[in-house]
């Protein structure tokens, strides 16, 4: 049985100019240990699909407009702020983009760290702060000791990061969400930050599910991929079957959009135009307009394309137009 | 932090000293002298009074002779009021306006900040709506307009308190809750838009993911930043209810600093009105400083950003 | 000019259309289509408009009775100072829309009068420190350096001074002046001593306040300018070798007057107060001018005798500074930076 | 060509001085791409606006075609400004929101042409937005109205408006969708062969540097720590930092390449 199983879950918000549909009928398994991870662009609905997950959408203007999130028994959507706040940050724990502003800037790293711990596990005093301590011993802050009297301010970003992994991980969660965890630090220290999720997954046995638009995250760190476009799921199946055997155009032209994937001189696939409007319901495949790899032609028109397995453990949207290959001249 | 204090002292002291100097010499721009009122002195008592008080010297000299007894910690005697010390008449004044100043500033965060907090809390609830527009009707009505109108509802109608007087706590009341609406209805205000901009801050989002119940959120999370622009104003709104209360002073009679205010300009008492303006100076100076020690002990940035 | 046309084989990839239409929006356009939607803020700017034209207007257009007003009857505005003491303490009637008051003037007639005189001063004084403000402000966050540091630490000092005691004193001592300019000004456009003196017993109020109420004007600006000068888009022009009149002009300037609207409009409600207070207290606008601090004092001095002489000016004075309120912050939620953001 | 010779730039704090030039030498050839690459910090955005001449040097020289810039008068500095032009990182700051499309590039075309008639400055205002890719109709509209891409774009249009010798691009792709940049990424180079500019292509991603540069420079607080042409640098790092910084560029760019 999977540690969470999402599924069909859909998340509108309703604003101004209409319903957004930022992610519209979305199936997810994580099993235990396992990383899976969400690829998409902006606006994709990756991060709305994890805030969903643990109550995090400001409602209103969002609401859940569908579907079941299954963990051990209790279904994430449906079983209110008080059951769901038993299992954030104790079961379920979350790591956001931005290290500088996800701390809270007011209270001692000390203060933090041992929030959890005092709320989930009634551990107080000085039992909580050795803990804290030794968590960020773990995650490789030296000195952890005097330093954990300090303010987050007075960290450098990756510090920052590693001090909001001990946080989330003091607990021992089943699962680690991590929401772009490197996009904000440097290409060296992003390496250590994610060298040190895996490191940390592997001793504690948590599961991670990596939410990323960067295609490198993803084949350094996740075991399962998602490719997310428009709010749904295109693609999904295991990282090393998406860089070799990628089915979906939207996929491929991800892929052939890496400058590093190119020689040099050679001109880089581009993907014309812009995600369409949430706003507007959509009718038929999502990517017609900008699919220049498949056949834009045979594009299912009247209705959303489906997920089907084409080999086992691996889904692709069914739209004809998509899964096409064009031949280079 | 200690270097912060310092500094802020020193800059204090500049500030009296360009306030007492821009005093004195304006005030001795103003056309007639403490001696030439309704009731006409004659010359030659006009000019042994002048001598006694130093007016008969270059003006420079008097304003050298004056900062030395300042130095002193000397005001003076009153030039209008014969046998009266400046420190005894503000000594016997201030503390009445003080004491008005302290409960309306009690009253004015012990309502504002709460209503703030509940209104960014619960935004766009009707608490919300009932509490934002309390605070703009209190910015929008005047104070003598709104004093006249308690001391007529509960003073002459309901007969709970006096309309007028001072000796008893129960005086104390209306003038103090006049005094505190404008302010309370600032502090308001101030505190839902800075509660509004913390709760849509990152790490707010960090402390719903780690489980914590909402309440906890906004006391031990939200409240210290989004009190920080809320302190910074405490300061400056505490000298200015201080010496602004002279028009409630006036509307419910009371014995504080505001009359010897309103009328010693008109008097042309230059030593009671330069130790009114210092006295007010020293007080917004004090407040500012606390202001800052407020914001220091809040905000752990700030204390790197200056401690250094 | 220079730039090769695309003779290359290699096509430009084509960026889509932004939208349907070519014509831009400007954010000023955004953020009116923002205000109009804001039905408070929007209606408050109608009311504090007639407001204004009403005190303005309504006295030319509806002037008084030509002699021996006291029988006559219909729609028209009494003189406001003309004393009536057959006809003290009125209650409503046709002649009198409020009544009238001890002295027997016409209540509605010195409401609209003394409104003059507060929107004036308050208007007055309003641009006269917003400019201060917004030039020194400016200034000062434009050069930087030791110079801003300069500029705003003794914007700090005066901070620190207590404004309302300054105040009185700074129109004191002004007012020492008035005499004689109220003379030469007479002199100078040949009419009455009394109606010229109507506006020069003003100046000091103007001056006084103004000259002190820069202050918070100077610090938005300069955060402001600041800010801005940091922004790429200003590093450009000055990558354009650009002057530096012009990028403060073109491309400063114009990014911060949203700010600079937004906190004149809420400034003119804070003066009117300031105006009322001094005046509350004998020491602002001078008889026989009246403003509606004095007509509010007269009132508050008699109000357990004739309750409207309390009521009316309140309601109107509360009235205008409620949508001034409303107005600044609806501006501000349409101006604000933040939400026209994409 | 492009010169640097030993150029420095120090800034004096509260802490003392900070180095963030330190001893710089590099050259870029007309018409040559240089990749300058290293973390946030090391000095790579101060060495920038050196060379525009927005920051003045504490030592070294700057010569463009032999011509030292260093000792010029600020009135010739700012017409010298003209022939290096910068695109920024973030598309949302680099535009004048208040001003439209046409306004900000007229700016900038008048800026090396001198005053000209308002259809002149039309007709170049839609050439210059052609060649980047946007439809001149749209010349009226406001930045807010565009996406980051096209205000990318349009950030270039208005940097190759004075038709300058060299530009500068610091990190113009990484706040950009992957899809968004490359399409930045080929009208960089297309524009570059084109009309024939040198330029300097800052980044802290090894990948996207290695795709369009000709030669790479390493920089680490403040100096340089390697040197050399694009492959050399990519394939054959000396220097343990830039093995480092290699190293930590994902593997599917790695291997892919191979």
């Amino acid at each position: 049985m999977p540690l969470l199983s999402v599924n069909n879950l859909k998340t509108y918000f309703d604003t101004r100019a209409g319903i957004v549909r930022a992610v519209d009928g979305v199936s997810l398994n994580v099993e235990k240990e396992q990383s899976v991870g969400i690829v998409g662009e902006s606006g994709s609905g990756k991060s709305v699909t994890c805030y969903s997950l643990l109550g995090l959408i400001p409602m209103p203007p969002g609401r859940i407009a569908g579907g079941t999130a299954m963990y051990e028994g209790t279904d994430l959507l449906s079983c209110g702020e008080k059951t769901l706040r038993t299992i954030r940050g104790k079961r379920i724990s979350m790591i956001f983009q931005d290290p500088m502003s996800s701390l809270n800037p007011y209270m001692k790293i000390s203060k933090q760290l041992t929030e959890p711990l005092e709320i989930h596990d009634n551990i107080h005093g000085k039992k909580a702060r050795h803990l804290a301590i030794e968590m960020l011993e773990k995650v490789g802050i030296k000195d952890a000791e005097k330093r954990i009297d300090s303010y987050p301010h007075e960290f450098s970003g990756g510090m920052r990061q590693r001090v909001m992994i001990a946080m989330a991980l003091i607990t021992k969660p089943d699962l680690l969400i991590a929401d772009e965890p490197t996009t904000a630090l440097d290409v060296t220290v992003q390496k250590q930050v994610l060298d040190l999720i895996k490191d940390m997954q592997r001793d504690l046995g948590t599961a991670v599910i990596f939410i990323t638009h960067d295609l490198g995250v993803v084949s350094e760190t996740c075991d399962e991929v998602n490719v997310m476009y428009a709010g749904r799921f295109v693609e999904s199946t295991t990282t090393k079957d998406l860089f070799s055997n990628p089915l979906h155009a939207y996929t491929r032209a991800l892929e052939a959009s890496i400058p590093a994937m190119h020689s040099k001189g050679e001109d880089l696939h581009t993907i014309p135009g812009l995600p369409p409007d949430l706003t507007k319901p959509l009718h038929g495949c999502s990517f017609k307009p900008r699919n220049l790899l498949g056949d834009a032609s045979l594009c299912l028109t009247d209705q959303q394309p489906e997920l089907v397995e084409t080999t086992p453990g691996h889904w692709v949207q069914d739209c004809p137009g998509c899964r096409a290959v064009r031949k280079s001249e | 932090m200690f270097k912060v204090i310092i500094s802020r002292l020193l800059q204090g002291l500049l500030v009296l000293f360009v306030l007492l100097t821009i005093t004195f010499f304006i005030v001795r721009q103003l056309p007639g002298s403490p001696y030439q009122q309704e009731r006409k002195i004659p010359e030659h008592v006009e000019r042994v009074l002048r001598e006694k008080m130093g007016l008969d010297k270059p003006i420079y000299v008097q304003y050298g002779n004056y900062l030395a007894n300042v130095a002193r910690g000397d005001l003076l005697a009153s030039m209008k009021r014969e046998n009266r010390q400046v420190s005894e008449i503000i000594g016997q004044s201030f503390p009445v306006s003080f004491a008005l100043g302290v409960c309306a500033m009690a009253i004015a965060i012990g309502v504002g900040v709460p209503a703030g907090v509940i209104a960014a809390v619960k935004r766009n609830s009707w608490a919300d709506y009932a509490s934002m527009i309390g605070a703009l009707v209190g910015i929008c009505i005047p104070t003598f307009v709104i004093g006249p109108v308690l001391a007529i509802v509960f003073g002459v109608h309901l007969g709970w308190f006096r309309v007028a007087g001072w000796g008893n706590p129960g005086d104390l009341v209306l003038p103090a809750l006049t005094l505190a609406l404008p302010t309370a209805a600032y502090i308001a205000r101030m505190t839902r838009s800075g509660m509004l901009e913390i709760l849509s801050q990152d790490f707010i989002r960090t402390a719903r993911a780690k489980g914590i119940p909402e309440r906890t959120i906004i006391t031990r999370h939200a409240l210290r930043g989004g009190l920080v622009p809320v302190v910074a104003f405490i300061g400056p709104a505490f000298a200015a209810i201080i010496s602004g209360s002279f028009v409630i002073e006036t509307i419910f009679q009371i014995p504080g600093m505001g009359q010897h205010f309103v009328n010693a300009p008109g008097d042309r008492d230059y030593t009671l009105l330069q130790g009114i303006v210092l006295l007010y100076g020293t007080l917004i100076v004090a407040a500012n400083l606390l202001s800052d020690l407020l914001n220091l002990w809040l905000n752990p940035r700030a204390r790197t950003a200056d401690g250094n | 000019m220079s730039i090769a046309p695309n003779t290359n084989k290699t096509t430009v990839p084509q960026a889509d259309a932004p939208s349907e239409s070519e014509v831009g929006t400007s954010l000023w356009k955004d953020a009116w289509i923002r205000l109009k939607k804001n039905r408070i803020a929007f209606i408050s700017g109608i009311v504090v408009l007639v407001i204004f034209l009403t005190c303005f207007l309504g006295p030319i257009l509806l002037p008084g009775p030509p002699q021996d007003g006291a029988d006559a009857t219909g729609w028209f505005l009494p003189d406001p100072n003309k004393i009536n003491l057959d006809n003290r303490s009125a209650a409503p009637s046709i002649s009198h829309l409020l009544g009238t008051d001890h002295l027997g003037r016409d209540l509605l007639s010195r409401v609209l009068d003394g409104g003059q005189i507060s929107l004036l001063v308050a208007l007055i004084t309003t641009a006269v420190s917003s400019t201060i403000g917004v030039l020194y402000g400016g200034i000062a966050g434009y050069v930087g350096g030791r110079t801003n540091s300069l500029m705003m630490r003794s914007v700090d000092v005066l901070y620190a001074l207590p404004f309302l005691v300054l105040v009185i004193l700074f129109s004191l001592w002004v007012n020492t002046y008035t005499d004689s300019m109220t003379t030469w000004l007479a002199n100078l456009l040949d009419t009455e001593r009394q109606s010229v003196y109507r506006f020069t017993s003003l100046v000091p109020l103007f001056i006084a306040i103004g000259a002190i109420g820069w202050l918070n004007m100077a610090r938005i600006v300069q955060a402001q300018v600041q800010g801005l000068r940091k922004q790429e888009f200003v590093e450009a022009a000055r990558s354009l070798g650009l002057s530096n009149s012009r990028i403060l002009l073109r491309h400063i300037l114009p990014n911060t007057l949203g700010p600079v609207i937004v906190y004149t409009t809420l400034t003119v409600p804070g003066i009117m107060l300031f105006e009322a207070i001094l005046s509350f207290l004998g020491l602002g606008v001078q008889p026989p001018n009246s403003s509606w601090g004095i007509l509010i004092k007269e009132g508050a001095d008699r109000m357990e005798v004739n309750a409207p002489l309390l009521i009316y000016p309140s309601i109107i004075f509360s009235l205008t500074l409620l949508c001034l309120n409303f107005l600044g912050d609806g501006l501000r939620d349409a101006l604000d930076p933040k939400s026209a953001k994409d | 060509m492009l010169k640097l010779t030993d150029l420095t730039k120090h800034f004096h704090t509260k802490h003392g001085i900070v180095r963030a030039v330190d001893g710089v030498s590099l050259t870029v050839p007309n018409g040559k791409i240089l990749g300058l690459v290293g973390e946030s910090g090391c000095g790579k955005s101060t060495l920038s606006r050196c060379v525009m001449q927005l920051l003045p040097v504490s030592s070294g020289s700057i010569k463009l075609n032999d011509e030292e810039l260093t000792i010029l008068s600020a009135k010739e500095v700012r017409r010298h400004r003209l022939d290096f032009q910068m695109v920024f990182q973030d598309p949302y700051a680099s535009l004048n929101p208040r001003m439209t499309i046409f306004a900000t590039l007229a700016e900038a075309v008048r800026q090396r042409h001198g005053k000209i008639s308002k259809t002149e400055a039309t007709q170049r205002v839609a050439t210059l937005l052609e060649t980047v890719g946007i439809a001149a109709k749209y010349m009226q509209k406001y930045p807010h109205e565009f996406s980051g891409g096209q205000r990318q774009r349009i950030a270039i249009a208005r940097a190759i408006a004075p038709e300058p010798k060299l530009i500068i691009a610091d990190e113009p792709v990484s706040a950009l969708d992957v899809s968004i940049q490359s399409q930045i990424l080929n009208l960089l180079r297309q524009l570059q062969r084109d009309l024939d500019l040198g330029m300097i292509f800052i980044s802290h991603d090894l990948g996207v540097v290695h795709y369009l540069a000709d030669n790479i420079a390493v920089m680490y607080h403040g100096k340089l720590v390697e040197t050399g042409s694009a492959d050399d640098v990519f394939y054959r790092p000396t220097n343990d930092y830039t093995k480092q910084l290699l190293n930590a560029v994902p593997k599917i760019a790695r291997h892919s390449d191979v």
